[in-house]
């Protein structure tokens, strides 16, 4: 019998390495699996690489992480936040490397990964400091660039409900990255508001089918 | 002598653990549905949009608008979803699913797979989904009867129908045996009773080594009208 | 104000021109726009490219369009169904063009059209037939096809409730190419079982944003 | 002497057609939701995904998980719809969009466009989803002040900045003047009362055509506080 449910942090992050690639979902803290990365500490995983939208706000969540020194190195397109201060320091401080992509690349390198895709063209940031050093290309009279997948060996998501099964629905704009990071990992963890069993959500409106979940952790209280 | 169709799906069914995600190609391999051991939750993929496929209706619950990558009605079991069609392919073509079961027409001994058009079609080329399962799936296990209706053998050195994909098949499951496609060619890992590795040899049309553990392929005698 | 919904056929199909590639939803039977299909034989585009997974079956629907005389072209996965008679007859007698192309890639294909994608690599048919002709590039070690993207002028398709601003969502596995295929053309038409005003579908549950569809037209008792 | 920033965005809210599908970027762009004129039905795109963004709500009303690209609280319209990060994109990148207004540091007479990063930026980079944007919308509105503080232009020959994408702009609305980019290069179609083309040149860092039929550049007195 398939039951995805955990319920512990220590069952939820239980198996993530040393050096991993982990993504992280969340835009602002709206998505953000903030319990999860503040686990993460406890579990111990060192070295990461850490795929976000944006790099952490105050000392909670990924912050949290990253103060810790868990972290070696931030994909992500926006690091400034109100209170983005953690990153900030650890950058000025040499302690973090930080690599800057366009949102919608980013996003769409992870669903790349997930899709079988071994590379695609993309005109966004074609002619730009950021397309630099990437193979580009003519398509119709339009320079683009190549990108290759972003894949991930954990994600860390957060969404509103989980079943059995693992099938996922969200809340409003605090979907953003979960989709597409739960596809794109070796290992999908999700922090939900609550679990239900399986035949419980509209098979209609499931948003992240359980074949790309491992893990469901309900974190009470986390709204 | 050998396994029939419904045998030959219940040996593939016995081998596919609790849990996994399953493609099941159309035709033959439908067949593996009906013989999931009990006590084993299988998460069936359809093609055209659906997770937790479950078997077919009765017959005035069918809906046209709820179909099998064959055409034909089916359920959904709870847990089960529907979405489009491209992400019903990235979860095939970015090796989402744990294994699926194609038919075929010809398997080399390095596992290239031919199964979707001969040398002499007289009706329309068509491929569907199956290049797409094919070099997707991890898991790719080749359902089929050991030789061809005039006995030529469909394990091969070299493929001679236009290739599916190459070099992804994994496991071969036949009337006869339970080969496994290996980086040394066709291994044997089980033969019905009563048939001899030389026997098996003659009607495979490249070398055949025995596992070290070779075991006799058996399957319980199942009505033909299972499934 | 924006109202999506229109009342006739005739509104329904205007200005779609000769020569157009038509993307037409459907996995056999199940989300075809059959009634769109035929009334195009009534508008009276000619020498079109048809992009559908089958190639129509009995004498309605696509067949009924092929029938006409309307059809230059076939790209499709499957010609082959119960009763696909006209596909072969036409083929034969060499009055149809016949492209045929593994599923996965069609609809990544146009999905890419409608992602801005200038193309993209695949594993899928590298070595084969279908990939003979095709660009490829080994990535890690194994070896992939590119493809470009397929982009339609019309898309006709089939959903389930359409509302004022063009939101759908569909019926079961009759969803099928419907939200891609709505994505891909210059000028989408979506036949439905009903139409509601805009807020009536629930936001979570959209399964094709209004913005990638331009006509919605009830056709009652198409079921 | 010449618009606030609630007039330019005022002047940019009248050329949006009804039914259009419109993003605005982060910051001053986002003033322009405001001014839509009475009657037009407009679809505003959030990149973190949201179409049909309304206003923002009552404080007792906010929700942490319904914000826009600024991360701040906003509300959804009926007709609008949520969906994930990449479909958001796709929108964005695939030319779904109608256009979109953004924020410049500097924009040339080819069309390139500078918003994302300065020649000494003492914060950590950071392009979000600008590039996306600028890439990949059919029409592509600058919104900003003439010149910068310092009195330097900002439409110029060429960007110094590090650019956002080549050749995009359309059309920049400015506190001065409506400028087209053009395959002649820059064009003033509006410029305010008592400019002349001469002294608009003096503030503009490449040459400056007039439209045929160039107009006065105008909007109502506006509260400061609106938006």
């Amino acid at each position: 019998m398939i039951d995805k449910r955990v319920t512990s942090f220590e069952q939820a992050l239980a198996g993530i390495e040393d050096g991993s690639t982990i993504l992280a979902s969340g835009f602002g803290n709206a998505g953000s699996p903030i319990e999860l990365l503040e686990a993460l500490v406890d579990q111990g995983a060192r070295d990461l690489t850490v795929v976000s939208n944006n790099a952490g706000e105050g000392e909670f969540g990924l912050a949290r992480l990253m103060r810790a020194g868990r972290v070696r190195k931030i994909i992500c397109s926006y690091p400034i936040t109100s209170g983005s201060v953690v990153v900030d320091e650890l950058h000025a401080a040499g302690k973090i490397e930080l690599e800057v992509a366009p949102q919608g690349t980013i996003s769409e390198r992870m669903r790349a990964a997930a899709a079988g895709i071994g590379g695609f063209y993309t005109r966004t940031s074609a002619g730009t400091m950021l397309g630099e050093g990437k193979e580009t290309r003519e398509f119709d009279g339009r320079l683009h660039v190549l990108e290759r997948p972003l894949k991930g060996d954990v994600a860390l998501i957060r969404a509103k409900t989980g079943d059995r099964w693992g099938n996922l629905i969200y809340n409003m704009t605090a979907r953003n990255f979960g989709p597409t990071m739960a596809m794109a990992a070796d290992l999908t963890i999700a922090q939900v508001d609550e679990t239900v069993d399986a035949g419980e959500l509209d098979p209609e409106a499931i948003v992240t089918p359980g074949i790309f979940v491992d893990r469901v952790l309900r974190v009470p209280g986390s709204r | 002598m050998g396994l029939d169709r419904n045998q030959i799906a219940w040996r593939i069914a016995q081998d596919i653990a609790d849990g996994s995600y399953v493609n099941l190609g159309i035709g033959m391999p439908e067949l593996v549905a009906d013989f999931i051991p009990e006590g084993r939750e299988i998460v069936f993929h359809s093609e055209n949009g659906l997770l937790g496929m479950g078997p077919k209706p009765p017959k005035d619950q069918e809906d046209p608008d709820l179909m099998n990558a064959g055409k034909k009605p089916v359920t959904l079991v709870p847990g089960g979803a529907y979405f489009h069609h491209t992400d019903s392919f990235l979860m095939i073509r970015g090796g989402h699913l744990d294994l699926c079961v194609l038919g075929a027409y010809q398997i080399s001994e390095t596992g290239d797979l031919a199964n979707w058009a001969t040398n002499n079609d007289k009706r329309l080329p068509a491929v569907g989904g199956a290049m797409d399962l094919a070099a997707g799936t991890p898991r790719v296990i080749a359902m089929t009867t050991h030789c061809a209706r005039d006995g030529a053998p469909k394990l091969l050195g070299e493929c001679t129908f236009p290739l599916t994909a190459a070099g992804v098949v994994d496991r071969v499951y036949t009337d006869l045996a339970v080969v496994d496609v290996t980086p040394d060619g066709f291994v044997a890992r089980e033969i019905i009773d009563g048939m001899s590795l030389a026997e098996l040899q003659d009607r495979t049309g490249a070398p055949l080594a025995a596992a070290d553990d070779l075991g006799i392929l058996k399957a319980p005698a199942l009505g033909e009208t299972a499934g």
